[in-house]
């Protein structure tokens, strides 16, 4: 195991250690703060180890160690051990820096909790690191479905963290739910790709219909973990759970496990054209019809989570497009501005106590640094030229230029714009306008939830200009071109932003006081803004909406309760009396032998 | 002689166990705790003796063959002896305290009936160890409870009733059957079925049915739909530990038989029964995994449950393969000990709470977190979740069937594995997420919390490190099916 | 008499059994029926040694012991039941079902 | 020899119809006992004089005093004549009738008389205790195990709590009994060295 190697394993093995020591002593874990810093200190070391690796790492090499760990017929079919990549090495950083920043804003945001509670929660925060961490360095599939699986586990306990909620209880059992179904997809991949090759690499050569299998089956999975039409039902009820959970799971590594699965297996989806088409489509419905559903929240919270799998959608749009780096990299923008939006939202929510839109505004004054540092997440997010979340969305629609008939570009352009739209929408409510009766009392979060923010903040502004370097190291084209894409892009997210002024800025002292004066004069064009939001994009929102809860959901739903009401049916054949039992033997025997020489 | 005692030690020592505690019992009677205790560890030093005797060999005339396999089950079923011990020994001293010698005699004769039934290679010999396998267990079913809650020694009565009536009619039916294929082929060896007639012509139409009466008397004694009525009214009503002990070991013994017959000496007459093993394996998992969603008495859910995971392991049976049949002892003995810890704790918990329904387990985390994370942890394991025993269970077997294209079958099972993952996560879900009407800590006795602590370090071993399991199967496979 | 003739009677001794099994409330009346069914094997057993040899007469006597074995172990099932319900009808015994 | 065989054949059916019909459970007792006695006769048609001679002291002797004493300690307040109604009756019948039916014609279908292979030399009493006590002793020492595990077992479910051991002294004489007889042949195969 080289030096390279060892740090890799590092990042994985000390969270862990952690969480161990958490769960086999419980006088420590029920201190509270001594657990909390152990688990802190732990993200430390796997964060430190993480960058140690990132500047000595080579572009384009690729190493690994493995030790075999399932022998079946003296054959080793499956090992365990850490792959160091281009890609690894760079989800590593992001999955290890936002967990770092998540777990350092959750020492003041969770302090309200009893000291035992505080010490479990951490605990699984270390805990899910080490998942995730496992994850990410997986040299082949089956390490990365243990890792997914583990994963999904840790985020049905954080999810569940408050379970005296029964909203929440029951929000951890629907993830679950959701995200275990479609995990049976990659045990039937696993199993294919075992068939077909009698191991689980991911660089395997198979024939098309195999690939094609396997590929499917592959999506199938992330269809549920990254929250893609029609399975993203429990992303927005996940929103239960504590707000650095969501920020950590929910926006920046478990749901972008899914994307991270496909980039992984890129050499498998390679071989695939079909399973691409399918991805292509389903990650740009996502997105756009995400991105109708995140207009119409209320709750500041499910704004972002509608934005996140609008968001995924776009990388799964992407990777179908057949760029496994445009995917990766606005993986990695992503991670960092939704982390800094959800952080910043919690520190809204904990000013104001209440996730609603309606009960914040005015804020700016009250907490500058959030406002600052959330503008610039969202600005991000909505593709402001300059941002990170511009580079990488633009280079995401510049992949999808002219595929399928630009009908998937065209897509996504829309969903840049409303993007921009609601997100401006979320600034205005939150921040701008007049103070509302909670945010009366508000006041700037302290210095522990803060410098997470700033943190983050810096890459979220500054991140895109990295997409060179991470390109080189994947091994992959990338350049910034002037052409239509980012033309269009730029000016749809301006004119989003702008619309979001128009619409919503009126009648309080938005942050673009002058610029709306201005325009507000010709209220002609106002107007026009007005109503297109009122009977256009309301109107679309409403179908979306309604097509979400009463036919995706109600079909789960339905799904669900036709099992249990089956079984509830038939176990009235179970009778209680001997006889019935005897005569089950008996007619069972005679069947099957009756059977036997019939045939 | 010193052959035999060679090739019989262990059974030997089982036996001679069983000997000294109840003559221990007659002359000295106890009524504390003691003679669990020297049973217990007595079975492990016959366990400990297990790796350093080397026994291997046959009886004249070959009805008893001592290898590999015959290794490999002794130590699984002396392991779930010690385990069915060591949870019975705080119940049996509390509730019965006059009557402990009977209940570890007659469990050691039911152990020293699953050892040599291993190694049987005689329809002889078979029978007469799967009786002995038997009998006990029909009275530990019935077996003490006069002094618990008003309902319990009418259930108890009523579980043992149940076993041995649809017992009896198996035996009757496994010994017409076999009358008929041991005339027919004029021998008790177990072997191949001779057909007498012209080549290639089959069986004679009464062999098959002998065969297929005798499939389904084994397919009794596994719990295998639709010979599977008893399981969950035996589970609801007999004593827990004792349970915990009948939900694992006769049905490893069982699954053994089977694998014996089936793979060992049936092997060529496979188009007779491997559609009915078909039929049944796929009728166990359908069967127990939806009758089990509305249970609302865990011993209940985890009977139906028990009869699921027999599907998934007739299932790896049906492959015929080498590395089929590995996987099935793999599957066997991780379910050994999930099941055996299941069972545990739920007795734990009921010994405390008064009952096994789930709402009385409720909120059982809060009482015991200890507790409530084992039992976590056996679900997770009786679901197929990664890491623990239970997921490269689950995933050898489907991964085999797959391989010897019994792909609708393994669509149909890990389908239903998600609708299994439902009711063993309502379970985790009530004793994490509900609040219990009881706030008492549950405290375990020392014995049991030990048996619990050893399902709990071989189900998350094996999880993380299933290797060596996985090669001790592949060797033990290999001495019933040759090949890959 | 022929083996086909011997073999026809054991399956009707087995039937009969399997009659009495799935019908009959006593439980005594059940155990017979049992009998009734090892009865018709042995039968079975002894027809093909006679006529066939191998080794039936020598399984007979194991399935004698083992039905003796049996009978005392249902008996005392039976006695317990008795002792419970104060009655022997078979499906008194069916409160746990579902 | 014909006659005798069609008689005891036909004695044991009917006795074997009178067990499971009979509404009096002590009758039904009596005609087990009267088919175990036709089987016993037909055992001795069939060269197996030896079981005829353990059935006969087994069960006639052992089984059936048990079942009338089964019987009797069940029944002691409503003596003999249990309600005797069946449950599901018809349905028992149907699937009693399609068990004979294929194992009729399983035994017909598989034509055994065809190419008459050669009555063997039978079994004798020496012969069968030679394999019992040579081939199968491990077998032999398991039923002694088994009768052992029957025997605590029934005095274990016959005791009653408050001490007073109903019936379990019989039931333990009945085992015993069924010891004895399954370990004659064995004292025959000694005797049988003797000379």
């Amino acid at each position: 195991m080289s030096s390279l190697q060892s740090w890799a394993a590092l990042a994985v093995l000390v969270p862990l250690a952690a969480a161990l020591l958490c769960v086999v002593l419980p006088p420590l874990r029920r201190a509270g703060k001594p657990a909390a810093a152990l688990c802190i200190l732990a993200s430390l070391v796997a964060t430190a180890a993480s960058i140690y690796l990132l500047t000595q790492h080579e572009a384009g090499a690729v190493t690994r160690t493995e030790v075999p760990w399932i022998v079946l017929g003296g054959k080793a079919l499956a090992s365990i051990g850490v792959n160091v990549d281009g890609v690894s090495v760079v989800m590593l950083l992001v999955v290890c820096v936002v967990a770092l920043c998540v777990q350092v804003f959750s020492l003041a945001y969770m302090h309200d909790e009893t000291p035992s509670s505080y010490g479990r929660y951490f605990t699984l925060h270390a805990l899910f690191l080490f998942s995730m961490n496992t994850l990410v360095v997986a040299p082949n599939l089956l390490q990365l479905f243990a890792g997914w699986e583990l994963v999904g586990l840790t985020s049905y306990l954080l999810i569940g963290f408050w379970f005296h909620k029964p909203s929440a209880a029951r929000a951890s059992v629907k993830a679950f739910w959701m995200t275990k179904l479609a995990d049976m997809g990659f045990v039937f991949a696993l199993l294919a790709l075992f068939v077909a090759t009698r191991g689980f690499d991911w660089n395997a050569r198979l024939s098309t219909e195999t690939a094609t299998l396997v590929t499917a089956l592959l999506f199938l999975a992330v269809v549920g973990k990254s929250a893609q039409f029609p399975l993203h039902v429990w992303l927005p009820d996940a929103m239960e759970g504590p707000t650095p959970v969501s920020a950590l799971l929910h926006a920046a590594t478990m749901v972008a496990a899914g994307v991270f699965l496909i980039v992984r297996a890129d050499p498998l989806f390679a071989q695939a054209p079909a399973t691409c088409e399918v991805m292509l489509w389903v990650g740009s419905i996502t997105a756009l019809f995400a991105a109708c559903l995140a207009l119409v929240q209320s709750d500041i919270k499910k704004v972002l989570a509608y934005s996140t799998c609008s968001q995924l959608g776009y990388m799964v749009a992407a990777l179908g497009a057949g760029s496994a780096f445009a995917g990766f990299f606005h993986l990695g923008t992503h991670a960092f501005f939704k982390a800094l939006l959800f952080l910043g939202a919690g520190s809204v929510i904990h000013a104001v106590h209440s996730n609603e839109l309606a009960d914040m505004g005015g804020l700016r004054r009250k907490m500058p640094v959030t406002t600052l540092t959330f503008g610039i997440g969202a600005l991000s997010l909505a593709g402001v030229p300059g941002l990170a979340g511009f580079f990488s969305k633009d280079f995401v629609l510049a992949q999808l230029e002219g595929k399928a008939g630009w009908i998937p570009w065209t897509m996504l352009m829309a969903t840049s714009f409303l993007t921009a739209f609601y997100m401006g929408r979320v600034l205005i409510k939150a921040f701008g306008g007049a103070e509302s009766a909670k945010a009366h009392h508000a006041h700037e979060s302290g210095g522990a939830m803060l410098l997470p923010l700033v943190v983050l903040a810096v890459p979220a502004l500054a991140a895109g200009f990295l997409g060179g370097v991470l390109a080189e190291w994947s091994g992959a084209e990338y350049h910034v071109h002037l052409g239509l894409t980012p033309v269009v892009a730029s000016c749809l997210a301006i004119a989003g932003l702008l619309g979001a002024v128009m619409v919503f800025g009126r009648g309080r002292a938005a942050p673009f006081a002058g610029v709306l004066e201005s325009l507000d004069r010709a209220s002609a064009v106002d107007r026009t803004w007005s109503g297109l939001y009122r009977h256009v994009l309301l109107g679309v929102s409403a179908v979306a909406g309604f097509v979400d809860r009463y036919f995706v959901d109600g079909l789960i739903n339905a799904v669900g309760y036709t099992t249990i009401e089956s079984g509830a049916r038939v176990r009235r054949l179970q009778t209680g009396r001997i006889h019935d039992y005897a005569m089950a033997v008996v007619v069972g025997a005679l069947l099957i032998a009756l059977w036997g020489v019939l045939r | 002689m010193s052959q035999w005692i060679q090739l019989f030690a262990l059974e030997f020592a089982v036996v001679a166990i069983a000997a000294l505690v109840l003559l221990w019992d007659a002359f000295a009677p106890r009524t504390g705790r003691a003679v669990g205790w020297i049973t217990a560890l007595l079975l492990g030093g016959v366990l400990a003796a297990s790796f350093f005797v080397d026994g291997s060999g046959a009886a004249p005339h070959g009805v008893f063959v001592r290898d590999a396999w015959v290794v490999f089950h002794e130590r699984l079923f002396l392991a779930a002896g010690i385990l069915g011990v060591l949870g019975s020994i705080d119940w049996l001293a509390m509730r019965t305290p006059k009557r402990q010698a009977e209940y570890y005699a007659l469990l050691l004769f039911s152990l020293a009936g699953m050892m040599l039934l291993a190694g049987a290679r005689d329809w002889i010999l078979l029978v007469v160890c799967f009786e002995l396998m038997s009998m006990p267990l029909y009275v530990l079913c019935a077996y003490g409870k006069q002094d618990g809650p008003a309902s319990e020694p009418k259930l108890a009565a009523e579980a043992g009733l149940k076993l041995f009536v649809t017992g009896a009619a198996s035996s009757g039916l496994t010994l017409f059957g076999l009358a008929l294929v041991v005339g027919m082929t004029g021998t008790s060896h177990i072997g191949p079925i001779v057909t007498g007639g012209p080549v290639g012509s089959g069986p004679a139409p009464l062999t098959i049915v002998g065969m297929l009466f005798v499939l389904a008397g084994f397919g009794f004694k596994v719990g295998a739909v639709p010979f599977h009525m008893w399981v969950p009214d035996t589970y609801q009503g007999a004593p827990t530990p004792f349970v915990a002990f009948l939900s694992v070991a006769p049905k490893a013994a069982g699954l053994a038989t089977l694998a014996i017959v089936l793979l060992g000496g049936w092997s060529a007459s496979s188009s007779v029964w491997l559609p009915a093993l078909l039929v049944i394996a796929g009728a166990s998992m359908v069967v127990g995994n939806f009758f089990a969603l509305p249970q609302t008495d865990a011993r209940r859910l985890l009977g139906y449950s028990g009869i699921a995971q027999i599907g998934y392991a007739l299932l790896a049976i049906a492959t015929q393969s080498r590395g089929g049949l590995a996987m099935t002892l793999f599957f066997v003995a991780t379910y050994v000990f999930t099941n055996l810890g299941v069972f545990f704790v739920l007795h734990a918990a009921a010994e405390e709470g008064g009952g096994h329904t789930l709402a009385r387990i409720a909120g059982l985390s809060k009482r015991s977190p200890w507790l409530g994370g084992a039992l976590l942890v056996f679900l997770l394991s009786l679901a197929g979740i990664p890491f623990v025993a239970g997921f490269w269970a689950k995933l050898f077997v489907f991964m085999e069937a797959w391989n010897a294209g019994l792909v609708t079958l393994v669509v149909l099972g890990v389908a239903l594995a998600v609708v299994g993952l439902y009711y063993y996560l309502t379970v985790a879900r009530s004793t994490y997420m509900a609040d219990g009407d009881r706030s008492t800590p549950v405290r375990t006795g020392f014995a049991l919390g030990a048996a619990i602590v050893v399902c709990l370090f071989f189900v998350v071993g094996l999880g993380l490190w299933p290797k060596p399991l996985v090669e001790a199967a592949n060797h033990a496979a290999a001495g019933i099916v040759s090949g890959r | 008499m022929n083996l086909t003739h011997c073999l026809l009677l054991a399956s009707f001794l087995f039937c009969v059994g399997v009659y009495g099994l799935l019908t009959r409330r006593q439980a005594v009346a059940v155990l017979l029926a049992l009998e009734l069914m090892m009865n018709a094997a042995n039968l079975a057993f002894v027809a093909f040694a006679h006529f066939r040899g191998g080794p039936g007469q020598l399984f007979v006597v194991f399935a004698l012991a083992i039905t003796v074995a049996e009978v005392a172990i249902g008996l005392a099932l039976v006695m317990l039941l008795y002792r419970r319900h104060d009655d022997t009808a078979l499906d008194r015994a069916s409160e746990t079902q579902g | 020899m014909t006659l005798l065989f069609v008689l005891a054949l036909v004695v044991t059916a009917i006795a074997a119809v009178m067990v499971v019909a009979a509404k009096n459970l002590v009758r039904a007792v009596m005609a087990l006992a009267l088919m175990l006695l036709g089987t016993a006769v037909l055992y001795a048609l069939l060269e197996a004089p030896f079981l005829a001679g353990v059935q006969v002291l087994t069960y006639v002797g052992g089984v059936v005093t048990l079942m009338i004493f089964g019987v009797m300690v069940t029944r002691r307040h409503e003596g003999a004549n249990a309600p005797a109604e069946r449950i599901h009756g018809f349905r028992g019948l149907v699937v009693a009738a399609g068990m004979f039916a294929l194992l009729a014609w399983a035994v017909v279908a598989s034509d055994l008389e065809r190419g008459a292979t050669p009555i063997v030399k039978p079994e004798t009493t020496r012969s069968l205790a030679t394999a019992l006590l040579d081939d199968h002793l491990v077998a032999f020492e398991v039923v002694s195990l088994l009768l052992l595990a029957a025997l605590i077992g029934a005095v274990v479910l016959a005791r009653r709590r408050d001490g007073r051991d109903e019936g379990s002294a019989i039931l333990a004489a009945a085992s015993r009994e069924a010891i004895d007889a399954q370990q004659a042949p064995a004292g025959s195969a000694h005797g049988g060295d003797a000379r």
